[in-house]
């Protein structure tokens, strides 16, 4: 699976990473506490954002660290203490439903596994020079997104105010009359 | 003069059922006067229609035609042009009258009943249904009429009908809505096709007729005709309820309120055969005659299976059902034949047993409206108390199984005529059905009118006099029809040659 | 006068539409006088017609066109010959006495007026059926007799037995019907007509429109089929069971529906269409046998019945038998000599037969019987008349008839079928001679009563016995030596001798004469004298003999096991696979559909989870079957 | 023509020009809300919905001007599509369509809730309301763009606003179930459909369907397995979206939960967005191989038939009966595309958008109707199961008769919309000789007749449970809903050239 | 050399573990952040084709910034939409969830 694949520094991290990911994720699926999970995915989202510096979007993981790893686990963490969160998931008698699950998800995962390195598609030979090599990533991003993507720019503001309303809506607590 | 009398057919009944839709619901004698004259008139204007009609000519006469659905790039960049176009050939024309015929004295038949309002609407948009297939010109406006008579006849059964009226309305909605899948796979089929010789998409009946007569064979290939008739054929034994797709048809006689059952068995049924003449040997002839074998083979099994179920049947509806489909089984047997004398015996079949399913059906209406029942086993010895019905009920049984005078006969005969020259051997077995139906009917009718007369059925009332109309004009008609044939065989004799001459039969 | 034919049939007609207009209530005088002057108006035309052909021969056919059937015609119509001619005369005769007759028969009946119209359209229809021309028209109005012996039969509906035996009469005659029906749908097939002139041209040049059979297997095929139905209508054994029982409808019904002219319809027809069975040695081997079986078959039975009424009726069938034994071997001048002859003197019988059960207050049983000589006088002399007519002594009008069978019988060199005729002859004299002894001679064996109000009937009943009477004495002269053969040359038109002509054998009419005294004799030791005692023969050695013949050799039975039990059970079958079968299959379809949707229905537990997973396994067999498919690139 | 990554200024004439639609809803949304802001805490905002429908008709307006901006520039001549942003954004005849039919549809929906708010005060009016307008603007950029990352946004504005509006009854066990659920089942959807498209992207490179297109084209035969599973796996997101079995099992029970009217949004406005997406989405990105792939939508498109009305047989919950008829319509919704793979000619194209359009016209117009009908039925009798409607003819015959015929309409009854819709897009599949497929078709829609006639049945044959006389108080917006939907129904079932003239004169991608 | 093969693979492991964990969860919220898993994997899919694939261009990363800011969105409106579950039902378990079935 891994043939021809030279020892170098960045694969050796890439290694690590993933295996940081991964761990994590699995983590994520085997804890008992809602807040451990929590905590796991944490770790996924920071591990995902090396990824990303690995593959040369700095912007992008800066942005997934200020926003997965921060915000967003914030906000999970409000949302479980909101509810019951001492709650320890109950353990119960094995049910088909998680066997199936399994069954499909690493079916699914190896369908494309099967798809990614065994149909025979010959993907391109990797270059160690960037194809942004010498840009500002940053800049290149705002440049793309304020000329070619300034349409759905401006609509993800209108997501985003959906979201929010939306969340307000949904959460407030009822209003005495 | 002739110009909108075809519309005018079609839609009175129409019509009537919307002005019932404001008579006010408590009055119950104004519905039937209404739905009387609603199907009155049709009667009466396809009187003129046959009186004006040029039994001489192929073609269709009094047409009417107009554009009315232009469907955006059905066939390549055209679109498709469905007409609302009518008219009458000698194929159409003794269904027309069929029609018209059975459907007034439907409602002279329909006995004072809850809901009369509802149920002479559902009559009538019927009638329209069934005015509308044997009249239309175009395969669409065809289907279409083909399926208003699906929700009416849900309605009247469901109702209206008797203890499994429920159960037994949903059996016949969804056998002919599956019928109808297959016969509107094979128009638009047919259409496509026609297209593809004509370069015009259409759904009119004479243009695909006549692009198929004249179509190139590697343009429409044989394999082609024969599947698309094949899934015709299958719609059609749904259609005709022919074995094995037939069950529907003694459960809804069984169920169906007397009128109905007349109507069913007098033209609803007949829609199937009219296609198979219409369309099956109209359009496929060379198709029809691959599988003549396998149509007659159907066909005689129908003519015996039918009569050997109808024999040990204790429901006289039941019996009469099998018995309409052992009849059916001869037009099938004509049909197959594939010449002139065949087919006509078939037109004269359909005709026939359209007239007198719907005697039958009425006399055992008149007879359960009396004694409440129709198992033959709580019958006997009618003749006494009701020598009139009895009466009656002995011609309808009589030319039901073909005796020479009636209408049943000639049309046996004739079918037979064309049969044995094509399937010596299997018209031979067919004919067994001559015997088994003089067994069944006989045995019903020996059970039924003759005999003892228990106490409960004594004094029971004869036939009033509104219900002479509906027995004597239909057995004038089948009297008639037996002794002069020509009133029929003109009509259809010039059409199916045509028919004929094309297959070079 | 020929062209006027068809007036024979319309008087028929007219009487009938008239009786049916006026109603069932209609006088019983009106009734009958209606009837009775269309018959005799009838039988006068016919007597003008027979004149007629007798001096000028056969006509052509007048037709008219009835049907277009593409290029081809089928026409209706009608056509003299000399052998119509003398059916006309004979059916108008006898109708008139016997509408005559039921005057008196029928009086008080509620449905008199019915009885009239059933017998209008019935002396119509078999009008009808004489003078076709084609048999297309003989078929449309075979059947229609065929009706109208079963209106008939069925008459008094409220009993049982007569709506059973008006059914069977239907039921086996239909049998034979649908022979003749695809006999006569291959004849057009194969010739394109249904005329006979068109149908015999074709026959005698062999050549037919049909491939898959040769001409002269088509032509054995087409005459059997043909035959069968003359079978049925002519009580032919097997198919001869219909008839006894038909005794069940009123006697003038019996004298001339299943007597006189009726069940005569098949040897006319036989006779009529001679040239497409003379075509076939096979077919008329065939149709000899079956005529000699019958006729030895139904006088067996005849020995031993007790109902008056079926004995003259088993007899009726035997000596159908004899006629069609006779077209079998050929003798056709004589069968159809023997048809009229016959015609009269066993109407007479029957008619003799209802004035006894009428003056008796219907009783039939012939053990209930005797000493009528006494009270019934006439009907005893007509009776006897008719029995020696019947038994063939000379000089009535059966041994004249029956030597000449008996004749064609031995010279066509098949001797079984002569040494058939010969027992059959002794038999049919012993037992029209056993009912007349127990009839007619000892002592009244019934109720007194009875016995004491029996007296003869009015005139209207004993006017046409009388002159049946004379028919059956004179009628056999008309083809004897003595007047020269004058019915065969009639019959032959004044042309070709139709099937083979012999001369008169007096050593055999001598013989057949001892044989028909010899029955004559025992029957009156047995039932006269009494000096030999039946009981002790029947319960003696011949007691297996006696039940046989008692019991109609078990016909009705066998039939009953063999066909129509067998019948009825494959309707219950077939309509069991037809509600769980056929429908099963239909419904299992539906509860299947059904119980899917419920399946269906309840997989949507609730759980978002499950849905997902759903999903997530739809998705991946479809993903799966896509990579299958794709298999990766090459 | 400028490059992908060159710059290009957006001029607002040119935006107004292409998308004055959705900036009039965007526009109006805003207004809504921030009037709803601004006003005090008593003052009424019960006017909310009918501004929501002022701004509808103006956007529908804007849209029907659209079609002659169209007409002209193909009149034109210069073959160039109006576009905004290299072709990020196009206006096109198809959008415009479908555009007409969601501002319609949102229009009748809003029309609907004015008495939905009347019997649930604790639902926020001005929320509400601009939610919807949101929505109706997302699943046009659905219907416009020619961009995967402007479709995704355009499918997350309509998904997200509807999970918010679907859970919106906040004292409503079931509406905060039903939005979970769709919320659940439907953002695994996007993430499904999103890994698809980074595999489209992993081979063009770029987002734009139009220039991928030609990629797609290159690369089919290297990239044969990779494509088609970036095919397989957006068809299953969008799938999910308008519920194609077996990926449809939410839709009942967020139909269920639901507010009637965002039920009916759901059943029309958001699955005709779904199918806009699907075609702009499979026509222009995999229009050139699409032979190899229309196999798998034949597949889905023939089990969604079965299995939608097959479920639906057994259903005895009126709302949840019609989830699964509209999960059987999806099918039946899906033909033309998957038709297509057998048809030779750009006029197969055509004939399979007015076939859909058709279809979604008749769709919109039967279930708006009975949608209608059944609030007010299932109100009145204080359930959802078909119970309600038993004797409807006696206590209401308007509501029966107009059920009766929308119900018809759904089954495929002739002269009515449905059928006609049927019955066009059964000619694509004669079309090209797929004829099993048109039989499954009206073979599916005979099954259907069970329980659509149960509907009837229900009314007509069986005798009411409550009392006779308890005449039924149809509220004025519902009438209106229900005569339109009526109207709308039998005039296409009659005379569908009313829209079949028009659909003839499109000029549907421009061309 | 690292080549997009590995980045492919780990993004399925991670998009095969989300949807493992949304589809057995019990806890909503944890189901919700397991679909925020997918959404992740679908980005490193997205940035690895950005920068190793057949036409490498920032489009990937601009597809991966708006795909990251409406996952936020999205989990805004499920965390509200679980708060409002939770005040009806009193439970944030996901199989409580089924007033509505069949």
């Amino acid at each position: 699976m891994f043939s021809g694949l030279a020892i170098t520094g960045q694969t050796v991290a890439f290694f690590v990473i993933a295996l940081f990911v991964i761990a994590c994720g699995v983590m994520l699926l085997s804890m008992k506490k809602v807040i451990y999970m929590a905590l796991s995915i944490g770790g996924v989202f920071i591990g995902c954002a090396a990824v990303y510096l690995m593959l040369e979007a700095e912007f992008l993981a800066f942005i997934q660290v200020l926003l997965y790893a921060g915000a967003i686990t914030i906000m999970m963490l409000f949302a479980i203490m909101l509810t019951k969160h001492d709650e320890i998931e109950k353990p119960e008698p094995i049910t088909a439903h998680p066997v199936w699950a399994a069954i499909g998800a690493a079916g699914f995962g190896l369908v494309i596994l099967w798809v990614v390195k065994f149909s025979g598609i010959k993907w391109p030979q990797a270059t160690p020079d960037s194809p942004f090599q010498g840009q500002d990533n940053v800049k290149l991003i705002g440049e793309a997104l304020f000329n070619q993507y300034v349409i759905p720019f401006e609509l993800v503001s209108v997501v985003l105010i959906v979201a929010l309303v939306g969340a307000i809506t949904l959460a407030n607590k009822e209003e005495k009359n | 003069m002739m110009g909108n009398l075809l519309t005018l057919i079609v839609f009175l009944p129409l019509l009537g059922a919307l002005i019932l839709g404001f008579v006010p619901r408590s009055n119950d004698s104004q519905p039937k006067a209404v739905a009387m004259i609603a199907t009155l008139l049709p009667l009466l204007f396809a009187g003129i229609l046959y009186a004006n009609f040029d039994s001489g000519q192929t073609g269709m006469q009094f047409t009417e035609s107009h554009d009315w659905i232009h469907i955006a790039h059905a066939f390549q960049d055209k679109s498709l042009v469905i007409g609302y176009s009518l008219g009458v050939d000698g194929l159409s024309m003794p269904f027309l009258l069929l029609t018209a015929v059975v459907t007034f004295l439907g409602v002279l038949a329909t006995k004072h009943m809850h809901r009369a309002k509802e149920f002479y609407i559902w009559y009538l948009i019927l009638v329209t249904g069934l005015y509308g297939c044997f009249l239309s010109l175009d395969l669409f406006l065809f289907f279409l009429f083909l399926e208003m008579t699906l929700v009416p006849m849900y309605f009247l059964i469901g109702i209206w009908g008797g203890d499994r009226k429920g159960q037994v309305a949903t059996k016949f909605l969804i056998y002919r809505g599956l019928a109808s899948v297959g016969i509107l796979v094979a128009f638009v089929a047919l259409a496509y096709k026609a297209a593809m010789v004509t370069g015009v998409m259409t759904m009119d009946m004479i243009a695909i007729t006549d692009a198929f007569a004249k179509a190139p064979a590697d343009v429409i290939t044989s394999s082609f005709k024969q599947g698309i008739f094949l899934v015709l054929f299958l719609a059609i034994l749904i259609e005709e309820a022919f074995f094995p797709f037939h069950t529907w048809l003694p459960d809804t006689h069984e169920q169906a309120p007397t009128s109905i059952s007349m109507v069913v068995g007098g033209v609803l049924m007949k829609i199937g055969a009219y296609v198979l003449f219409r369309i099956g040997v109209g359009i496929l002839p060379d198709a029809v005659q691959y599988f003549a074998t396998l149509i007659a083979v159907i066909g005689v099994i129908n003519i015996v299976y039918a009569a050997l179920v109808a024999m040990v049947q204790r429901d006289w509806r039941r019996l009469l059902a099998f018995s309409a489909i052992s009849h059916m089984g001869v037009v099938l047997l004509g049909v197959a034949a594939m010449n002139q004398a065949g087919l006509q015996g078939g037109v004269f079949m359909t005709i026939s047993s359209g007239l007198l399913s719907g005697l039958l059906f009425f006399l055992i209406g008149a007879i359960k409206e009396r004694t409440g029942t129709t198992i033959i086993g709580a019958l006997g010895g009618l003749s006494k108390p009701m020598p009139i019905l009895a009466g009656f009920l002995l011609v309808a049984a009589l030319g039901s199984l073909g005796l020479p005078g009636m209408s049943g006969f000639i049309s046996e005969i004739l079918a037979f005529m064309g049969a044995f020259k094509a399937f010596p051997v299997l018209s031979a077995v067919g004919t067994l059905g001559i015997i088994l139906a003089a067994v069944y009917l006989l045995w019903a009718m020996q059970r039924t009118t003759y005999g003892p007369t228990t106490a409960q059925l004594e004094g029971l009332p004869d036939a009033r006099a509104v219900e002479y109309v509906p027995m004597v004009v239909l057995v004038a008609l089948i009297i008639l029809i037996g002794v002069y044939p020509s009133i029929l065989g003109d009509l259809v004799n010039h059409t199916i040659s045509s028919y004929v001459t094309r297959i070079g039969g | 006068m020929v062209q006027n034919a068809w007036l024979i049939p319309l008087f028929p007609l007219v009487a009938y539409l008239l009786l049916f207009v006026l109603g069932r209530r209609a006088q019983e005088g009106i009734v009958t006088a209606i009837s009775v002057l269309a018959a005799l108006a009838g039988f006068i035309v016919s007597l003008l017609i027979l004149s007629d052909v007798h001096a000028n021969g056969a006509s052509a056919p007048y037709v008219f066109h009835w049907l277009t059937v593409g290029q081809n015609t089928l026409s209706m119509g009608f056509e003299v010959t000399p052998l119509n001619a003398m059916m006309l005369t004979v059916v108008t005769f006898i109708s008139t006495l016997v509408l005559l007759f039921s005057k008196g028969y029928l009086h008080g009946d509620a449905r008199y007026s019915v009885f009239y119209q059933y017998l209008n359209l019935f002396i119509f229809s078999m009008l009808g059926l004489v003078i076709s021309p084609n048999l297309l028209q003989v078929y449309i109005f075979w059947e229609l007799v065929g009706l109208c012996s079963f209106l008939l039969v069925g008459f008094w509906y409220f009993k049982p037995e007569a709506a059973a035996a008006a059914k069977k009469a239907f039921i086996v005659t239909r049998i034979g019907d649908v022979g003749l029906f695809i006999g006569i749908v291959l004849i057009y097939v194969a010739t394109g007509t249904f005329e006979y002139s068109g149908v015999f041209e074709a026959f005698e040049a062999k050549k037919f429109a049909i491939d898959w059979i040769t001409p002269d297997h088509f032509i054995t095929l087409v005459a059997i089929l043909m035959f069968i139905g003359a079978m049925g209508k002519s009580a032919q054994f097997p198919l001869h069971t219909w008839l006894p029982d038909a005794m069940e409808g009123p006697t003038p019904v019996s004298a001339l529906i299943h007597a006189a002219t009726m069940v005569a319809a098949g040897v006319y027809l036989v006779a009529r269409a001679f040239p497409i069975f003379e075509a076939s040695p096979d077919a008329l081997t065939v149709i000899g046998i079956i005529g000699g079986i019958t006729a030895i078959f139904a006088a067996l039975i005849g020995l031993t019945q007790n109902d008056i009424k079926r004995v003259v009726a088993y007899s009726t069938v035997s000596q159908l038998g004899y006629m069609v034994m006779a077209l079998g071997v050929s003798a056709y001048a004589a069968s159809t000599f023997h048809l009229m002859t016959h015609a009269f003197f066993k109407a007479l019988l029957f008619l003799a037969a209802g004035s006894v059960i009428h003056a008796i207050h219907h009783n039939q049983d012939i053990r209930f019987m005797g000493g009528l000589w006494k009270k019934l006088p006439l009907t005893g002399w007509t009776f006897l008349i008719g029995a020696l007519a019947l038994s063939g002594i000379p000089p009535f009008a059966g041994f004249w008839s029956k030597d000449e069978i008996l004749l064609g019988a031995l010279k066509s060199g098949n001797t079984t079928l002569f040494v058939l005729g010969l027992i059959a002859a002794f038999c049919t004299a012993f037992y029209i001679f056993r009912v007349f002894f127990m009839t007619f001679t000892g002592e009244f064996r019934g109720e007194k009563e009875v016995y004491e109000h029996a007296h003869e009937s009015g005139s209207v009943m004993t006017i046409p016995l009388v002159l049946l009477s004379i028919m059956a004495i004179v009628a056999g002269l008309l083809n004897s030596p003595l007047t020269d053969h004058a019915f065969e040359h009639f019959i032959f038109g004044g042309g070709e001798e139709i099937g083979k002509v012999y001369d008169t054998e007096w050593w055999l009419a001598g013989l057949a004469t001892v044989v028909a005294l010899a029955g004559i004799g025992l029957s009156y030791l047995m039932y006269k004298s009494k000096s030999i005692n039946p009981e002790a023969l029947a319960n003696g050695p011949l007691r297996p003999f006696y039940q046989l013949s008692l019991n109609k050799f078990y016909v009705d039975e066998l039939y009953h096991v063999a066909i129509v039990k067998p019948v009825v059970w494959i309707g219950h079958i077939l309509n069991f696979i037809d509600k769980w079968v056929v429908d099963g299959i239909v419904h299992l379809f539906g509860e299947g559909t059904y119980i899917g949707s419920l399946g269906l229905k309840y997989s949507q537990n609730g759980q978002v989870q499950t849905y997902g997973l759903v999903t997530l396994i739809g998705a991946l067999l479809l993903i799966g079957a896509a990579m299958y498919a794709v298999g990766g690139v090459k | 023509m400028n490059g992908i990554n060159g710059v290009t200024q957006l001029a607002f004439s040119d935006v107004w020009r292409v998308m004055a639609p959705e900036i009039l809803l965007v526009l109006g949304g805003f207004l809504i809300l921030v009037l709803d802001l601004f006003m005090n805490k008593e003052s009424s905002r019960r006017l909310s919905p009918q501004l929501g429908i002022l701004f509808l008709i103006a956007a529908f307006v804007m849209t029907i001007r659209n079609f002659g901006l169209v007409s002209d520039q193909t009149a034109g001549g210069t073959g160039e599509l109006l576009n905004l942003s290299n072709m990020l954004y196009v206006l096109d005849d198809f959008g415009n369509v479908f555009k007409l039919l969601f501002t319609a549809g949102t229009a009748l929906v809003l029309l609907m809730s004015i008495d939905f708010f009347k019997q649930n005060p604790e639902v926020k009016v001005a929320e509400y309301t601009y939610l919807m307008l949101f929505a109706t603007t997302g699943a046009m950029v659905m219907a416009s763009s020619l961009d995967l990352i402007t479709l995704f946004v355009g499918l997350e504005l309509l998904s997200i606003s509807s999970y918010v509006l679907v859970a919106m009854r906040r004292n409503h066990a079931k509406s905060a179930e039903g939005g979970m659920k769709y919320l659940v089942i439907g953002s695994i959807a996007s993430a499904m459909a999103l890994y698809g498209m980074s595999f489209l992207y992993g081979v063009t490179g770029q987002t734009n369907l139009a220039y991928g297109a030609q990629t797609v084209i290159q690369m089919w035969l290297q990239f044969k397995p990779l494509l088609t599973l970036a095919f397989l796996l957006m068809l299953i997101g969008f799938g999910v979206k308008v519920s194609l079995v077996p990926f449809h099992q939410w839709s009942p029970d967020t139909y269920e939960g639901a507010p009637n009217p965002v039920t009916a949004f759901l059943a029309v406005v958001s699955k005709a967005a779904g199918f806009a997406l699907i075609l702009r989405t499979f026509l222009w990105g995999f229009s050139g191989v699409f032979g190899d792939v229309y196999i798998y939508l034949v597949i889905l498109a023939a089990l969604t038939m079965v299995v939608g009305n097959v479920a639906a047989l057994s259903q005895k919950n009126i709302k949840r009966l019609l989830a699964y008829s509209s999960v059987a319509q999806a099918g039946y919704l899906l033909l033309p595309l998957a038709v297509l793979g057998k048809g030779k000619s750009i006029d197969n194209i055509w004939l399979a958008l007015g076939q859909t359009s058709f279809y979604l016209v008749a769709y919109l117009f039967m279930t708006m109707g009975a949608f209608a009908v059944l609030t007010v039925v299932t109100r009145q009798a204080g359930n959802e199961t078909l119970e309600a409607f038993r004797g409807l003819w006696k206590r209401a015959p308007f509501l029966a008769v107009s059920m009766a015929v929308f119900v018809l309409s759904m089954a495929g009854m002739p002269l009515t919309a449905g059928f006609i819709g049927k019955f066009y897009i059964f000619l694509g599949t004669i079309n090209t000789e797929m004829y099993w497929l048109g039989g499954l078709l009206f073979a599916t829609s005979a099954i259907a007749f069970y329980y659509y006639f149960g509907v009837l049945k229900a009314m007509f044959l069986k005798d009411s449970a409550v009392q006779s006389h308890d005449k039924i108080q149809v509220p004025v917006s519902l009438t209106v809903t229900i005569a339109i939907g009526l109207i709308g129904t039998l005039a296409l079932g009659i005379f569908p050239d009313l829209l079949m003239k028009f659909l003839n004169g499109l000029h549907w991608f421009g061309q | 050399m690292l080549s997009v093969e590995q980045f492919l693979t780990l993004g399925a492991i991670l998009f095969c573990i989300g949807l493992f964990g949304a589809l057995t969860k019990r806890n909503i919220i944890i189901v919700l952040v397991s679909i925020e898993l997918m959404l992740n994997a679908v980005n490193i899919n997205l940035l690895t084709f950005a920068r190793f694939g057949l036409m490498p261009s920032i489009n990937g990363q601009i597809f991966t910034l708006f795909t990251m800011t409406i996952a936020a969105a999205e989990l805004a409106v499920g965390l509200a939409v679980l708060i409002s579950l939770y005040r009806n039902r009193n439970t944030s378990d996901v199989r409580d969830q089924d007033l509505m079935k069949w």
